[in-house]
């Protein structure tokens, strides 16, 4: 039950970084959202954890952790260089 | 076969001047070995099996007909290289005379066959071979389009015959000719009618003829040689060696008499209207083989001997007459009736053989060509009723007209127009003999009458066994009916072609066009049809491929089966589900790209949660890692494009949104549709796994083990994509845009 | 014998492997290339004969049983078609290695170890026994092929390649679509288990699998209305990639065409089938009419023949199917022969297009031959292989009385001859346009062996219509092995 | 001055790198009995590797050598039971205790994992060099 | 001894023991096999050429206190945000606001980095290595003053948390 | 099979070939990647019923999800990925030529279908 | 679930609420970039807390090493994307030294 509650929060979560990722403005915006989004499937997992107590996936958020970093840091390098670059 | 080991004899000559020497040896060779067997009864045979399976075979006969025809197709074959080599003069003519060679050994094998697939063979290689020598020269349009349009026709008539012998083969139960009983019948009919038309075709017969006339682009030797000896007759030898199995088919004699008699009249007035010398003598060919096939689908004992002795008559003639014309062509520089003038003088063994081989042509004493008509006649004669009567008028009056045209030709030809005598150029021996010795021929065969009867008859006999009693007469006696035909005929026909010597009427190859228009029409057809479904336009032809695979997804509509549907598989499913779909339509409607390429990313994340949802980690996980590198992949590659994207018309769009609805329906309903009793093998595989595969993660073990084939091509993809990267990368942009477009890359865009 | 189907499969990608990263040294890669695929083709000719003799070979990879694992298949269709496509993908790579100093030669560096990443995903396709492995087998050929096509970097290499990415991709989803709902509603992707299962099947679920695998794969074999992608983007291509292009790629989805429809017994489908298979053919052979540019043309005769193989798979009889299969193989040779002397013609001239071209006839009399040949056996002249193939289908045509289908073949042999005489006059006759022509001059040698090779191509493909009888009787047996799964499916279980 | 590149940006990355290559390796080591494998470990080198080449560190070069590694690994495991009369990719499973570390279990399936990671991680530097990502490394950009 | 002074400074030995215990966390397993094949895998992803440059030492004292006063801003920050996001609050005392660094290590201006971030209402906009000045955004202008003094504060435990051998930046 | 599987199956192709048939390479390469979404969905949709993850031992196995249709979802994922990428690397070798990522008409095929716009369609 | 396990995941699930509510209700980019940055990992965090009160020790070891990940990691995203904004899409504000500083002054 709580882990239902739980798991439906951090779908609206995800639905809101969602939304800002679709209307931005700023694409800075957007990689945020992405970020949100990554971290609020995290967050689902960990709470599938805490309802089941298997660490199975555990490793795999240490992996999406690493990935939206990667995601975050070229994205906004990128702006940065195209802006800088024009 | 010796004419096969000629070709390449030919055509491997080093030095190119004895190349017309060298083709001549195969067919002197068969003819020599024909003439021996002219008359005696022997038969020879020769099959080689193809296929099998099939019933293909390459099979000869040589018969008495056979050995008469091959006399004809390759002694005048001997004479034409001869010709050849005088009407060329000199130059490099190897691939000519190989050519040449190839075709007179396909004409050999046609009149050889004893199977239907050997004699459509030989046939289509008769049409392959006469197309590259009708455009001998090929810089000239005008003989290039001949070239096209023969071939056309004749393959147009081949394919019509193959259809007719495949119905054929169907209802007689063999492809041997030899073995071949008459047949009857519904399928025989059919048969009978597409085998006719394929030999209208080659035959030149109306309306087929149109070909004829334009092939007078070819080079004399050539047109001496396929349309008098060879290629043409090869309808009428058709019509004969189909005799015995079809002429039994009610419409066979009705329709090849019919259509014969009127293209002999049609191709009279043809030949008495143009002022080209050559074009006379071809329109003269289309009226003669009008005769011949007439007389050889009219089937009697009579009318198939009369048709095997205009053959050969024929053949004799017409081919001295080309190569006098030849002659006068190449040695005056025109061909032209109204313009040239003097030759009786200053060509007179030209002039000879014109009279003799004309006089022949006529039908006129003391040349071969009499007794070969007289036997025409007669068979006319002794046809019974309305429809005798009209089968004579028709000989008689194409009769008449042949003579006319005869006349008119060799008076105009040769007659002084005043003014400068045409200027002629220096005899040549090798263009002249031939024809001289042909219209000899003409002389001898009427004097050796009854040896030609003794060769004439067992081949007719071959045809129709009721032939044998006939014999070509020198003499046929004042009482005889066909005489005084004949003589009328001569005397008509005379005085009419003197009139008409001063008249030409401009010269209008009548229906040739139609050919080509028909060739036309079609391009313009394929053309305009190609446009409409070869747009060029990628998007369109992804709108087409979405709308045929939503066309394909009907009938599952008839299997959804409600009971083995559930509306999810957790509740959770639903929610992400809508997410997913609701930023897959943020990501079509960001018009920025970095903005469109992070909200596919959002789709990819959504969609790794439904893959944990349906507990699928592995492929959550990697879905993840996948959907950043590809959106890390956008952001740096395509990032610096214009940051919007462009818009298009409304009407585009409402077609690729209805396009796109269908197509997602589709798929939704291919799904639905699933049967889903899976018989799970789940047990097995897991216990496969752990024991054999010694893993627990079973979807891993299914990749490195059970299905590791799967990801061995998996791999090689991926480092295919990459060095494919690597290379567009590297790809120098000089060369790249080596090949520039054009500015109209924009115009030319919808 | 497996040990030879494993070594077919996966040689050609370790050798591709080390072609990528053998750098500046040519001469290693041309040995790995030619290597290979002369041993490609030697195994595959062993296999034929083993075949031939002894009965279907079956290899389950990683020896797992063939209800959880991948097996390779090799019947006698899969010998037959394999064989001749070895051999023509060597004969194109010795074509290649000739014509690499030319503009028109692709990068050594990458076509030859590409070109063999394509034979790996052809031989898969080949032999598989399994719908995923096929779809494996095809991401390896059109990505192999992709590559091929675009790694110059040219801009209508770019645009073209493009056309045949996106339409290619699209219908790999539908082929996974499609695989989901088989997998979904037979739990298996096995062939042979679903030659059991599928006409096990509903009839509207069955004959809707039918269709969207058609869809699929008549987008592979370029079939009516799916065919744009290929006359848009092969012309743009190096010559020896248009050339394995042309001769190998669509026959590929005809032969998983005749493979999966036959097995899992789609007989319903025939009629519509062989309405598909008639547009083919006249479409095919419009465009054909249409064109003015010899590599064109070519192109979309591929499309016009497809349809009569498609119509030996639409009648649906041992005749027909066989007919199909010896089409398919006659076709293999000439399609290249054809394309390849499209290369020299390119080579010779600067271009291949019409109006720029002509009088090739004198200047070039052997590239005349060359050219001749094969065109006449396209056009279904005898006595070359074409006809043979032509007169099977009709015959079955005939015998099945469906006689609107054999009217049409018939009458698109004359539009075929039609387009050939239009390359024939347009390059080999009349008179080009001077100015444009810019004859590449490459070294002796190398014009040597492109001329060798293909005149090697030429000589198969005269082989194979003078050995039509034999040919003909493996088809038949072929065809006999498909309509009658259960030697497949014993062959494959037990 | 103040430069493109963030310094606290290139530390993060110096500082997470081991511990993503440690994740990396715990999923190719882990991935044959819980999520991960070879595709994975890869595709986690793989992001170190681009966040290595947007910040301008130093980062693996040739990509077709990791290539030829790869291909030859998934090879050999292929082709390999072919000497012993087996068929193709026909693996085997090792099972030893070793002194100190206990029962160890492996298969040849690992080498082919292996190879797979090498091509994944080819992969990457081939996309990286072929998109021209070490543009966004450099540190030419000034505020 | 010198040799593995070298190629193991006091930093990278932290760092693989962190690893370490990393690895077997993650194999969930405490075992003599998950340490040794841990401290393979350690040693090799710690390799200089991909790890931080292991220069300088570790004092584990002022590292503590920096955890413990990230911790407590982690709740605070918290707190914050649900205020922030409760109250309809209207942001126009927004500002970037500048403060001098004691060090430019690249060490030190991450780990202050990393903890200004978490710190209440601020982030770290931008750094200037040259000037040692670190640009922070802080969402309530007023508190700018007191921001600042604390990540002063910040900077200071970082600083000693790692001493340098010298102030100069370290190779990297 | 889960409707909702199957509708989102649906509207990831919907909005795929809405995207593939734009002009944009860019465009074209999202709505790629849409479709690829679609398209392992499918197959797992295809797998049955959503279950325990396919991991011997976490759970019973009648209640693990099937892991067959998962494996070939991975490896479609893969090559998809694969492809993704030399398409990225297209579009930008295609902006590097042209200035910008529009996919071009075939110009021979246009020029005949304009040729015989122009003469009218009674042809 | 212990309560105080509950107890973390709910408050977890509680912040990631206002980080989703934030990241829309607020107005300037900086703001959401605190929303973002801050409270989702905060939730993470507390539900990883809840969880490892659930796992034993072996669990609770892995969740510090994704803990650790993300709090190396976060942050400097987060720094990135306000660097980002700044550079690119500046939002006038009151005081802003780094444009007084780089005389880059966007009002
Ligand atoms: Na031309
Ligand atoms: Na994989």
């Amino acid at each position: 039950m709580i882990a239902s509650i739980a798991l439906i929060i951090f779908g609206l979560t995800f639905v809101a970084a969602g939304i800002r990722a679709a209307i931005g403005p700023t694409l800075a915006d957007r990689v945020a959202a992405l970020d949100v989004g990554v971290v609020s499937i995290m967050s689902a997992v960990a709470v599938d954890a805490a309802d089941t107590g298997s660490t199975r996936l555990v490793p795999v958020l240490a992996v999406m952790a690493i990935v939206g970093f990667t995601a975050t840091v070229a994205a906004s390098r990128f702006i940065e260089y195209e802006e800088s670059a024009t | 076969m010796a004419h096969l080991v000629g070709v390449v004899a030919v055509l491997s000559l080093p030095n190119p001047r004895p190349a017309f020497a060298v083709a001549l040896a195969a067919p002197l060779a068969s003819a020599v070995w024909a003439a021996s067997r002219l008359g005696g009864g022997e038969t020879d045979t020769a099959r080689l099996d193809w296929v099998e399976g099939l019933d293909l075979a390459v099979s000869f006969r040589v018969g008495p007909l056979g050995a008469l025809l091959a006399v004809l197709v390759s002694g005048i074959g001997v004479l034409i290289f001869v010709y050849g080599h005088g009407y060329f003069g000199g130059g490099d003519r190897r691939g000519f005379a190989a050519t040449l060679l190839a075709f007179s050994g396909s004409m050999l094998g046609l009149v050889w066959a004893d199977d239907v697939w050997t004699l459509f063979l030989f046939w289509e290689a008769t049409s392959v071979t006469s197309f590259l020598l009708v455009g001998t020269k090929s810089t000239d349009s005008a003989a290039v389009t001949a070239a096209r349009r023969a071939l056309l026709v004749t393959v147009a008539g081949g394919l019509v015959l193959l259809a007719g012998l495949l119905v054929l083969v169907d209802v007689a139960g063999t492809a041997t000719l030899s073995e071949m009983g008459p047949v009857t019948g519904d399928q025989a009919t059919v048969a009978a009618v597409l085998i006719l038309v394929g030999a209208f075709t080659k035959s030149a017969q109306l309306p087929f003829h149109v070909w004829l006339p334009g092939a007078m682009a070819a080079p004399t030797p050539v047109s001496a040689y396929l349309h008098s000896a060879t290629m043409v007759k090869a309808g009428i030898v058709l019509i004969g060696l189909m005799h015995p199995v079809l002429g039994a088919v009610d419409i066979w004699s009705g329709l090849g008499v019919t259509v014969g008699l009127l293209t002999m009249f049609w191709g009279a007035i043809g030949a008495l209207r143009h002022a080209d010398a050559k074009l006379v003598l071809a329109w003269g060919t289309v009226s003669q083989l009008g005769l011949m096939t007439a007389m050889m689908s009219l089937g009697s004992g009579k009318a198939i001997f009369a048709a095997v002795s205009l053959v050969v008559a024929h053949a004799v003639f017409k081919a001295a007459l080309f190569m006098a014309v030849g002659e006068i062509d190449i040695r005056t520089g025109s061909r032209d009736l109204r313009s040239l003038s003097g030759l009786r003088t200053s060509m007179p063994v030209a002039f000879w053989v014109m009279v003799f081989a004309g006089l022949s042509m006529a039908g006129v004493p003391p040349l071969l060509g009499f007794p070969a008509k007289e036997a025409a006649i007669e068979a006319s004669l002794k046809e019974s009723g309305a429809s005798g009567d009209l089968i004579l008028a028709g000989v008689t009056i194409g009769s008449v007209l042949t003579v006319a045209y005869t006349t008119r030709l060799v008076l105009a030809l040769f007659s002084d127009k005043g003014g400068e005598p045409t200027e002629v150029a220096p005899f040549r021996w090798a263009a002249a003999a031939p024809s001289v010795l042909l219209s000899a021929l003409g002389v001898v065969g009427y004097v050796l009458a009854p040896s030609v009867t003794d060769w004439v008859v067992p081949a007719a006999a071959t045809l129709e066994t009721t032939s044998t009693g006939y014999a070509l007469l020198r003499w046929p006696g004042l009482d005889s009916t066909a005489f005084w035909i004949s003589m009328g005929i001569v005397a008509g026909g005379a005085i009419i072609g003197a009139a008409a010597a001063r008249h030409s009427s401009p010269p209008e190859p009548v229906g040739a066009n139609n050919v080509d228009r028909l060739v036309d029409r079609t391009l313009d057809l394929a053309k305009w049809t190609t446009g409409r479904v070869q747009h060029g336009s990628l998007p369109i032809y992804l709108v087409v491929m979405a709308l045929v695979a939503s066309l394909a997804v009907i009938p599952f509509l008839g299997s959804i089966d409600a009971g083995q549907l559930h509306a999810w598989d957790r509740p959770l499913q639903a929610g992400m589900g809508t997410a997913v779909v609701a930023a897959a339509i943020a990501v079509a409607a960001i018009r920025s790209r970095i903005g469109a390429a992070l909200a596919l990313g959002v789709v990819g994340l959504g969609v790794s949660a439904l893959f944990l949802i349906q507990g699928a980690p592995d492929l959550a996980l990697t879905q993840l890692l996948v959907e950043t590198v590809i959106v890390v992949g956008f952001v740096i590659g395509l990032g610096g494009l214009t940051t919007q994207f462009p818009a298009n018309g409304f009407v585009w769009r409402s077609v690729r949104i209805g396009t796109a609805v269908l197509a997602g329906t589709a798929v939704t309903v291919a799904l639905l549709a699933s049967a889903e009793d899976t018989p799970s093998n789940r047990e097995s595989l897991t216990a496969a796994a752990v024991d054999e595969g010694g893993g627990n993660n079973l979807v891993n073990v299914i990749l490195t083990d059970l299905r590791a084939l799967d990801t061995l091509g998996e791999v090689v993809v991926l480092v295919v994509a990459a060095m494919g990267v690597l290379a567009l990368s590297r790809a120098d942009t000089a060369r790249g845009g080596g090949a520039p477009l054009s500015d109209d890359v924009r115009k030319v865009r919808r | 014998m497996t040990a030879l189907v494993g070594l077919l499969v996966v040689v050609p990608m370790l050798a591709a492997a080390i072609g990528f990263v053998a750098g500046e040294r040519q001469w290693v890669r041309d040995i790995l290339t030619v290597g290979t695929l002369a041993g490609a083709t030697a195994i595959a000719g062993i296999l034929l004969a083993h075949v031939e003799s002894e009965g279907t070979v079956v290899l389950r990879v990683g020896d797992w049983d063939p209800e959880l694992g991948i097996v390779l298949v090799v019947d006698l269709m899969a010998a037959l078609v394999l064989l001749v496509a070895m051999a023509t993908i060597l004969v194109v790579q010795l074509f290649a290695i000739g014509q690499r100093r030319t503009a028109w030669g692709a990068d050594p560096q990458l076509s030859g170890p590409l070109l063999l990443v394509l034979t790996s995903g052809v031989v898969l396709a080949f032999l598989t026994g399994d719908l995923f492995t096929l779809f494996v087998a095809f991401e390896l050929i059109l990505v192999s092929s992709y590559v091929l096509l675009t790694h110059q970097g040219r801009r209508g290499q770019i645009r073209s390649g493009m056309t045949y990415v996106a339409m290619n991709l699209f219908a790999s989803t539908l082929f996974l679509v499609g695989l989901a709902v088989v997998y979904a509603s037979t739990g298996t992707v096995n062939l042979a288990l679903l030659a059991e299962r599928i006409p096990e099947l509903d009839d509207p679920l069955r004959w809707g699998i039918g269709l969207w695998f058609l869809v699929v794969f008549g987008t592979k074999a370029a079939i009516f209305p799916l065919f744009s992608w290929l006359p848009d983007s092969y012309p743009t291509a190096p010559t020896t990639i248009t050339a394995v292009f042309a001769g190998l790629l669509t026959k590929i989805g005809v032969y998983v065409l005749i493979r999966f429809h036959v097995l899992t017994g789609m007989d319903d489908l025939g009629p519509l089938i062989l309405t598909l298979a008639a547009l083919t053919m006249v479409i095919g052979v419009a465009g054909a009419l249409a064109q003015d540019d010899v590599k064109r043309i070519l192109s979309f005769h591929i499309i016009s023949q497809i349809g009569y193989m498609l119509m030996g798979l639409g009648l649906f009889t041992l005749a027909g199917i066989a007919g199909a299969i010896v089409f398919l193989v006659h076709h293999i040779p000439v399609k290249t022969v054809l394309f390849l002397v499209g290369g020299l013609i390119e080579e010779r001239e600067g271009t291949s297009a019409l109006d720029k071209i002509g009088g090739l006839a004198q200047r070039q009399p052997l590239l005349a031959v060359l050219f001749a040949l094969p065109a006449l056996s396209l056009a279904g002249i005898p006595p070359f292989s074409g006809f043979v193939a032509k007169l099977a289908l009709v015959d079955a045509g005939i015998e099945k009385v469906v006689v609107p289908i054999v009217v049409i073949a018939l009458a698109n042999s004359v539009l075929t001859l039609v387009s050939m005489v239009k390359i024939w006059t347009g390059v080999f006759w009349g008179s080009g346009d001077d100015e444009s022509a810019t004859p590449i001059r490459i070294l002796r040698p190398g014009h040597r062996l492109m001329v060798g090779a293909t005149a090697v191509a030429l000589v198969a493909s005269l082989a194979i219509a003078a050995s039509f009888g034999p040919l003909w009787e493996l088809g038949e047996r072929a065809a006999a092995d498909l309509l009658d799964p259960s030697a497949y499916i014993q062959a494959v279980m037990s | 001055m103040i430069r493109g590149r963030s310094p606290v940006v290139r530390s993060a990355i110096r500082a997470a790198s081991p511990l993503a290559l440690l994740v990396a390796a715990f999923l190719f080591f882990a991935g044959h009995n819980q999520p991960g494998g070879g595709f994975a470990a890869g595709l986690v080198i793989g992001a170190v590797v681009a966040l290595r080449t947007v910040a301008g560190i130093g980062r693996p070069q040739d990509a077709t050598r990791w290539f030829a590694i790869g291909t030859a690994l998934v090879s050999v495991v292929a082709l390999a039971p072919l000497l012993g009369g087996e068929p193709l990719l026909d693996q085997v499973i090792v099972s030893e205790t070793v002194p100190l570390l206990g029962k160890v279990k492996s298969g040849s399936a690992l080498v082919f994992d292996a190879g797979v990671t090498a091509i994944v991680v080819g992969l990457f530097v081939a996309v990286f060099d072929g998109l021209d990502a070490d543009e966004l490394g450099r540190d030419e950009v000034q505020v | 001894m010198r040799l593995l002074r070298q190629h193991f400074p006091i930093r990278r030995v932290i760092l693989i023991v962190g690893l370490v215990a990393a690895w077997c966390a993650l194999w969930n397993r405490l075992s003599i096999a998950n340490i040794v094949s841990g401290l393979l895998v350690a040693v090799v992803v710690s390799h200089r050429s991909v790890g931080p440059a292991g220069i300088g030492g570790v004092r584990l004292r002022p590292l503590l206190k920096l955890g413990a006063i990230v911790g407590q801003d982690l709740v605070m920050s918290t707190f914050n945000v649900a205020y922030e996001v409760i109250t309809p609050t209207d942001y126009t005392e927004e500002a970037i606001i500048g403060v001098d660094l004691p060090s430019n290590a690249r060490a030190h201006m991450m780990l202050i980095a990393v903890a200004v971030t978490v710190t209440p209402g601020t982030a770290v906009i931008d750094v200037d290595p040259d000037t040692s000045r670190i640009y922070l955004h802080v969402l309530h202008a007023e508190r700018a003053e007191a921001t600042a003094e604390h990540v002063q504060e910040l900077a200071d435990l970082a600083c000693r948390a790692l001493p340098m051998p010298t102030d100069s930046e370290a190779p990297s | 099979m889960s409707v909702t599987l199957a509708l989102v199956v649906g509207g990831l192709t919907s909005v795929g070939v809405y995207l593939m048939t734009s002009r944009s390479l860019t465009r074209m390469l999202l709505g790629f990647a849409l479709l690829g979404h679609a398209a392992v969905l499918a197959l797992l949709a295809a797998g049955g019923e959503a279950g325990e993850r396919p991991i011997s031992g976490d759970a019973p196995v009648a209640e693990l999800s099937d892991p067959l249709p998962q494996a070939f979802a991975l490896t479609a994922i893969v090559i998809s990925f694969g492809l993704t990428l030399f398409l990225l690397a297209l579009a930008r070798r295609q902006a590097q030529l042209t200035g910008d990522d529009l996919v071009e008409d075939d110009l021979e095929d246009r020029r005949i279908a304009l040729e015989t716009e122009a003469e009218g369609h009674d042809a | 679930m212990s309560p105080v396990a509950a107890a973390f995941v709910l408050l977890g699930s509680f912040v990631s609420l206002l980080s989703g509510i934030g990241m829309l209700r607020f107005r300037t980019p900086y703001a959401r970039f605190h929303a973002a940055g801050k409270a989702s990992p905060i939730a993470f965090l507390l539900v990883a807390i809840g969880a490892s009160l659930e796992t034993g020790w072996a669990g609770r070891a892995e969740f510090l090493v994704v803990a650790v990940a993300l709090v190396l990691t976060l942050p400097v995203a987060v720094h990135l994307l306000f660097r980002a904004v700044h550079r690119t899409e500046p939002v006038p504000i009151g005081r802003d030294d780094l444009a007084t500083d780089t005389g880059k002054d966007h009002d």
